[in-house]
């Protein structure tokens, strides 16, 4: 498949994390549970990353976290990102426990670690949805 | 077993380093061999394993057998080690297991890359989870650690300029470094932000280089060319998980690589008299501070103000000029440094009476860690 | 100092072995790990170190970082060891350098990857000299040293098959073993050269699958879930340059790196009870029983011939199938194999009162190698 | 640059080996010598393999050598090779003593470990060009 240079890259699917970005795709934000003893984690993998059982399932979670860290890049990597840039990148805890990589929308200058978020989708003309989580209006955690 | 003081690094040796087009990675580790060979006094032949790092730009299978092969050296034992920066550390204390064990006596440890005017593709992969949210290369990467950090301890971009400023400063010092310039508070404040909170002066530049040591035993490093310069202690600890999923990213892996190496070399970090640590960006090396004790876990940042990490302050760090300021070479450029200041050969850059010096090593975004304690004698 | 009996090997696991289509390398070896912690008794919490050899067909930095996470443990140390076919047994040597020092306790080593059902591209590399001359992957490389072989000593296919026909034989008592069928010297007659002379049936597979072992001290071995199974000698010695440039082809790094292991455990080939050689080719274990002193040099065409090497012979050599015929993974299968052997699980294929063990690795084309001494106890 | 696949794939000529393979297209073999120590080295690399010094300059050797080791390839691992097949790979040892991968103009069953040959050459439509011994007739060193 021939790239335009101005696609975003597109993230790599594969066995293990396909159910991930479907539940994005949906809109549905999911991650593995274990059958065993019963945390999700991330990134997703063929064992349980707390006991390595192979009984688990795709849970949907809350979609409630926090703002564990962030930059705000300015740097332009990759001609997709010419437009946006400077973009905040952040990493986001969910009360399930897990972290993951996400956007966030809001202004670069209202990003504060232990800010409230809730997720939200950004469906990108790439084919591909990413996470977009959004400030929780006045709540810090 | 502790093997304090029983192994020695008796040659050093680099190229230049900058741009260095038409160089080739190999071209550039041969050099580097040659130099350090030169240094110890030794020839090829009397070197019996060959180790090396394999080139960021330029992961290839087999990379230390080819080495090997371009030195003319048939070689008892020859490896690449992976644990990214932290692998030259990695390397002596491997080779003092397989000299420690009779599978050889004498080393050469060797890394080389030329991603400054080769191809540099390795230093931003245009694929994958992170670059779909525009995390590139890894800048961004320690920006979130460097956040985190100003988050949970206060510490300002003022703090990592004055990492920047140091190893500038002792860069300007040294004939062989990249960058000449000293900068100021000023130019680091002024300089753009590449991902908040680190701005361009904050980022060791990609360079183009080689460096390679020699490691043998204490018995054999005596009546060589040059003064031994013991290895006192070693150590590694290594966060190991993607900077996402990390318990914390503001305590890395020398809080427990450093205590290792200390314990092993029965020192504390007030015995140590210059410190070579891994600064590819400035917060690393405030991190380190903390996690090997100089200061107290939050405090490293106002541990390298007001000119105590400069030459003739408290403890001179990076005195070659490091990443930021030598090279952005991931690493033996600071054994190479160490080894000198303990030999006495750093000239106006030399910190006076210098006995002991740790060296640390780190790679991926802080993902490995590895500690060196090198010492002018056994104590 | 010598480590004779410090170490042992308390835990081994493997995936099924062959074409398993859709599982990745990182799945593969994290299902390794736990069936290696499982036999050992272990949980994730209990070992302290994670060690690869970076698949063969992905190639990735910092691998072993990537393993430690996916198997949910925060090590103290992590490497990637490039040994190529070598590594595993090297990465023995480096678990006992750690722990011998303080710098962990217990460690993984796994391999994993999936050639066979995912990317072969790294198995036939179409560039450089050696594609423009024809000679892709390893197989033309192997039959430059096996002609060379035949030319200097007068070795036979028929010898080669030999090989074949004995690995297959056991696979075929190895429930586990992707061959089940077992072959004759007709059916390696009757086989398709690949590059003279080799024929196929000269020729291990190319396999997906995983396996790991579980190491650590003597002392924390005792009491655990199995026997422990004790490291006697381990060894190293790699001819490193490419095949055309190498003094001879028909010598190998065994020669060096056998008896370096042999002296460590203070035995010599007669007190080997079974052997696990690498057999990625059938001429391998042949140079390799000469240069461990199995037998003369050039005589090892003669020595596997008459059922020597088979359960019941002399020396019973791979008695899982080896690459041959248990799969074509770069060697852990071997280590799996000589640990069971030592414990006395084989059933059908056990050789009694076998108590010691060799086994060894090698990789590139004949580039490395390394040899492991593995006992039923400290003699 | 797109290339068919029934292209024989090409060495890669750098910095280091391009001294070489320019001989191979001007059928004037050259390999380096040491200008301190004298001797020949192959592959090519920027340092004396025997001495490492980096005086040396690029020198026309006799072309004369005996067949070290050589395979017949039957396995077809590329198109471009489909028709050649089967076909011999060699390493050529040269009077000067330095060993280089080649093919022998000559049947398969006509190779013999040690027997005199002298260089050829062979200048592919692919636009570079190989090393294509020729036996020596009667000749065995
Ligand atoms: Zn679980
Ligand atoms: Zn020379």
């Amino acid at each position: 498949m021939a790239t335009d240079v101005t696609e975003r890259p597109a993230p790599d699917v594969d066995e293990e994390n396909a159910g991930y970005w479907d539940s994005l795709r949906r809109h549905e934000l999911a991650l593995q549970r274990c059958a065993d003893c019963g945390r999700f984690w991330s990134p997703a993998g063929s064992f349980c990353r707390w006991c390595l059982s192979d009984r688990w399932s795709w849970e949907r979670v809350s979609g409630r976290g926090t703002l564990y860290a962030f930059t705000v890049v300015h740097q332009v990597y990759h001609p997709a990102f010419r437009e946006a840039a400077p973009y905040p990148a952040a990493v986001v805890e969910l009360e399930e426990g897990p972290r993951l990589l996400a956007t966030v929308d809001c202004a670069p200058r209202e990003l504060r670690v232990g800010m409230a978020l809730e997720v939200g989708y950004r469906d990108l003309p790439e084919g591909f949805t990413l996470l977009a989580f959004r400030p929780v209006t006045g709540g810090t955690r | 077993m502790n093997p304090r003081g029983r192994y020695a690094v008796v040659g050093v040796g680099n190229t230049a380093y900058g741009k260095l087009a038409g160089r080739s990675a190999m071209s550039l580790s041969v050099e580097a061999v040659r130099n350090a060979l030169a240094d110890a006094g030794l020839r090829p032949a009397d070197v019996d394993a060959v180790l090396t790092k394999a080139p960021t730009s330029n992961f290839t299978m087999l990379w230390s057998a080819q080495v090997a092969q371009a030195v003319g050296i048939v070689p008892q034992v020859t490896a690449t080690l992976d644990q990214a920066g932290a692998s030259n550390i990695g390397l002596v204390g491997y080779a003092m297991w397989c000299i420690e064990t009779g599978q050889c006596h004498t080393a050469v440890i060797v890394y080389g890359d030329n991603p400054a005017t080769g191809s540099r593709a390795t230093y931003a992969r245009p694929r994958g989870e992170g670059a779909a949210y525009g995390m590139f290369g890894v800048p961004p990467w320690y920006a979130l650690i460097a956040q985190r950090h100003m988050h949970e301890y206060g510490t300002t971009s003022e703090q990592l300029g004055a990492v920047a400023v140091a190893c500038r400063k002792h860069a300007a010092m040294n004939p062989g470094a990249q960058f000449q310039s000293p900068i100021t508070l000023e130019d680091h404040h002024a300089s753009r932000f590449v991902a908040e909170p680190l701005r361009l002066l904050d980022c060791c530049p990609i360079s183009d280089g080689a460096a390679a040591i020699v490691v043998t035993s204490a018995e054999r490093a005596s009546g060589m060319r040059k003064p031994p310069v013991y290895v006192l202690g070693i150590g590694q600890g290594h966060p190991a998980w993607d900077v996402p999923y990390r318990s914390t990213l503001t305590t890395s892996g020398a809080a427990t690589s450093g205590p290792m190496a200390f314990r092993m070399a029965g020192i504390t970090p007030a015995d140590v008299d210059v410190a070579q640590l891994y600064d590819c960006f400035t917060i690393v090396p405030i991190v380190t501070l903390e996690d090997y004790g100089f200061c107290a876990k939050g405090e490293g940042g106002a541990f390298v103000e007001q000119g105590r990490i400069a030459l003739g302050g408290a403890l001179p760090l990076n005195t070659s000029g490091g990443l930021l300021g030598e090279t952005g070479m991931p690493g033996m450029q600071l054994i190479v440094e160490g080894v000198r200041q303990m030999r006495g050969e750093c000239g106006g850059r030399q910190v006076p009476d210098a006995r002991i010096c740790v060296v640390s090593g780190q790679g991926g975004v802080m993902t490995t860690h590895a500690t060196l304690v090198l010492g002018k004698e056994v104590p």
